[in-house]
């Protein structure tokens, strides 16, 4: 059912952990299934020099997340943003159609992240 | 890598003496059994004689079982075929919330069609209280259905009492028996039903094949297919004949071995309800601790999500399975959980393990040297687990 | 004592190569196909394979293809399917005479819950006629429901026409392809149709299993099963995998050997026909001389009676079947021939001899030998034969 690129992101996840004093700290609960995703940012300079994160959720929530926080990792706030459930769902090789709502979690809790950043920026 | 096949209620392999009889049913006796020639009447025995094997276990009367498709097909025929010919006695039909769906979805079908549906709640260990059932009863009632065991959380529902109120009132009772059929004893007159529900790759028989037991006299009638005369009117279609010589096979075996057999699973399946509750923290049994199934055990672990569970235990090589959303196709937790009033997020991390009988002590062992190291590794990565 | 079997059109054995592949998958790979683990995937792997094989078959697409448990449920579910989610645009259903029960016995069904019904005549040949057929489309009309091959006399019908009519006027189209398949070229796009229903044990595949075609964008929904996910909710209930696998190399291999089997039946039947109308008088070929499938020779014996040939034939080795009162259910002579415009008397006499992969030109010989005595001892007996 998962591409082997899922199961080795489930299998070794990276990335995960969290950053006790992250810059921002997105958490987002996926409506449709229950499963809940929290990322940590360590940014500097406009990018993101770390990254981590947690989940409760299923083989392609977890696979996703790994692959979103290593598609993040390096880049700028603005590509960052730019990152979209679909890249992330296409960098796994696909998900199966039953699955692909899991991947909204992954850049939605990234997004949520970056949010929490810029609004304590703005403070 | 070592496999232990843990989920035997989702099915079970078929055993060699099944397949093995099934075998000369595909080739050597292909006849059609309607056929009046040497070739059909050689298979009419033979289906006759299965029809035979079937009743026995059951304490049934052969004229009694008609056979089909398995056991969604007569749980589907039972419900309708009795609603539909009694409608004009009563439009109310009573089921719990705990159904298997090939009941609890044609029970609220038949609520769009003008029948009025209970469904009777469960308490935390999913079971049906009689005096609920007793309230729900009005003069309108014309069927009861409620399943002897649950193919969740193994629990097992007062048939027998539920039953004999039915009858003191006129009611038809009918029992998806689907679970409970070679575990425990399934008598149709022990437990008083009319109609009774058995699939046959539950019981090591065939995928494809089960039957509807009809008490003799009950108010059915076909509803569902139009066709051929077979199964005397009551299931159109030429007769699966492997299949149900492979269900009399595997309900002979199962009638015969069910004593001998409850007593090996149970004694697996209370040692490992002991270690997991014991060397797992935070985990938490469902169903109910003594009436239930003597080779289910059904948790719920905390923090953590049952398809990431399923998918580490298979690779180390063990397959069970789970009633968290992510694993069902509607992406709700299953609906047995939730009705024992078990929280979305805990039913998220539910797993079935369910035994059968080639598992042995050696595969217990082998779960809990696994399981351990999943939910520890799954815990860190859970951003609930707070501890 | 030699046996001759010829009531292919009834049932036909499963072919060795079937056979072996299933057997694979009721001990050894007999995961449940819905399950995430190991021992589920193997299986669904095989159950999609063997979707593949069947949309070949038939030059559809995978996705287009459902199991069901054989011809009678296919039947039923793309009628009933039809009708009850298009019945907001219309209720005329049209089907003609000569079908199976399957078909018909569903359409009438349709006819007592508020749906008009016709049922097309058919010639003496068992035909139905495009003009007839052109009369009877209303705007109101939804579903046509035409067989492409008789089972009782073998006339194949001019489907391509008939259905091309009903998409220039969006009516949706279903045709029985049971008898047809493996015999004929049975292609989805070139017949024009949506719905198509095949069955295993007509094509050297087991019993109990068959599917339906359903192009894609049809209107159509499951409405007679309800219960789990299964079969992207076209069919409820656990998939009879063996059944599949078997169904799908059946499929394979009709497709493959259709032109080589086809001229070899062609010509057995050719030579049976030939003896039988030259060497036995008073009889009579049921059916289209020409438009007729390959392995199909059917008769009517006039002064006697069906069953008293077959017991007869079946004392010297031979299985075959009729279309007779005596052998029917019903105990009224087949609605097929009746259709025909053959009167009770001789419908009485009928003779349906169906060929197969394994017959010889020494079968026809030795049912030529047996058959005259056999006639001619009954026909002493009648007090019909006046000669
Ligand atoms: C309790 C119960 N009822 C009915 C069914 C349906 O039986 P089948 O899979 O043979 O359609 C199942 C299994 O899926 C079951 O566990
Ligand atoms: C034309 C036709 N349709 C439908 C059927 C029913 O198929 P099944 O026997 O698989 O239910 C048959 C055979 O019995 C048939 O000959
Ligand atoms: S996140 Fe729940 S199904 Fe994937
Ligand atoms: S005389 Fe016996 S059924 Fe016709």
């Amino acid at each position: 059912m998962y591409t082997e690129k899922v199961m080795d992101h489930f299998e070794n996840p990276r990335n995960v952990g969290e950053i006790p004093d992250a810059d921002g700290v997105g958490q987002v609960g996926n409506p449709t299934c229950g499963d809940i995703m929290k990322i940590y940012l360590k940014i500097d300079d406009g990018i993101i020099k770390d990254i981590k994160f947690k989940t409760f959720g299923c083989g392609a929530a977890i696979a996703t997340s790994s692959m979103v926080t290593e598609m993040a990792k390096g880049k700028t706030i603005a590509e960052a943003l730019q990152l979209s459930n679909k890249a992330v769902a296409e960098a796994l090789g696909g998900l199966p159609p039953k699955k692909m709502h899991c991947s909204n979690l992954a850049a939605d809790a990234l997004h949520a992240a970056i949010q929490d950043y810029q609004n304590k920026q703005n403070k | 890598m070592r496999r232990v096949y843990f989920d035997h209620s989702a099915t079970t392999p078929v055993r060699p003496e099944v397949a093995e009889e099934m075998q000369k049913y595909l080739t050597e006796y292909f006849g059609n059994p309607t056929s009046l020639h040497y070739f059909g009447r050689q298979v009419r025995k033979a289906v006759e004689e299965a029809r035979e094997k079937v009743a026995n276990a059951i304490g049934a009367r052969p004229e009694e079982v008609v056979f089909t498709s398995g056991g969604t097909e007569s749980d589907n025929m039972a419900i309708h075929g009795i609603a539909m010919i009694n409608k004009n006695r009563g439009n109310h039909i009573i089921t719990s919330a705990v159904e298997h769906h090939a009941v609890l979805n044609t029970v609220k079908a038949l609520g769009k069609q003008g029948f009025t549906v209970t469904i009777l709640p469960v308490d935390k260990y999913g079971m049906v209280s009689l005096d609920d059932l007793a309230n729900a009863i009005t003069d309108k009632t014309i069927l009861i259905s409620i399943m002897h065991a649950s193919n969740e959380v193994g629990t097992i529902q007062p048939i027998k009492d539920m039953a004999a109120m039915a009858r003191e009132k006129g009611i038809f009772f009918h029992t998806d028996a689907v679970q409970s059929m070679g575990k425990i004893p399934v008598n149709v007159d022990e437990l008083g039903v009319d109609l009774l529900t058995v699939s046959g790759h539950k019981i090591y028989g065939p995928k494809g094949v089960g039957a509807l037991y009809i008490r003799k006299g009950t108010r059915w009638r076909q509803t569902l297919f139009h066709g051929g005369a077979q199964e005397r009117l009551r299931r159109a279609g030429t007769e699966n004949v492997p299949g149900i010589i492979g269900l009399g096979k595997a309900c002979e075996l199962a009638a015969r071995d069910l004593e001998k057999e409850a007593a090996h699973l149970a004694g697996l399946r209370d040692k490992l309800i002991k270690e997991v509750m014991d060397k797992i923290p935070h985990v938490q049994l469902t169903g109910h601790p003594t009436m239930r199934l003597p080779n289910h055990a059904s948790f719920c672990f905390e923090f953590i999500e049952g398809e990431s569970m399923l998918l580490s235990m298979d690779m180390k090589g063990v397959a069970a399975s789970s009633g968290s959303a992510c694993t069902s196709g509607s992406l709700e937790p299953s609906h047995v959980l939730l009705a024992m009033g078990i929280p979305h997020e805990l039913a998220h991390g539910s797993i079935r393990i369910t035994l059968g009988r080639d598992n042995t002590e050696e595969d217990i062992d082998y779960f809990m040297e696994i399981m351990p190291p999943i939910v520890e590794r799954l815990r860190a990565m859970s951003p609930l687990d707070q501890e």
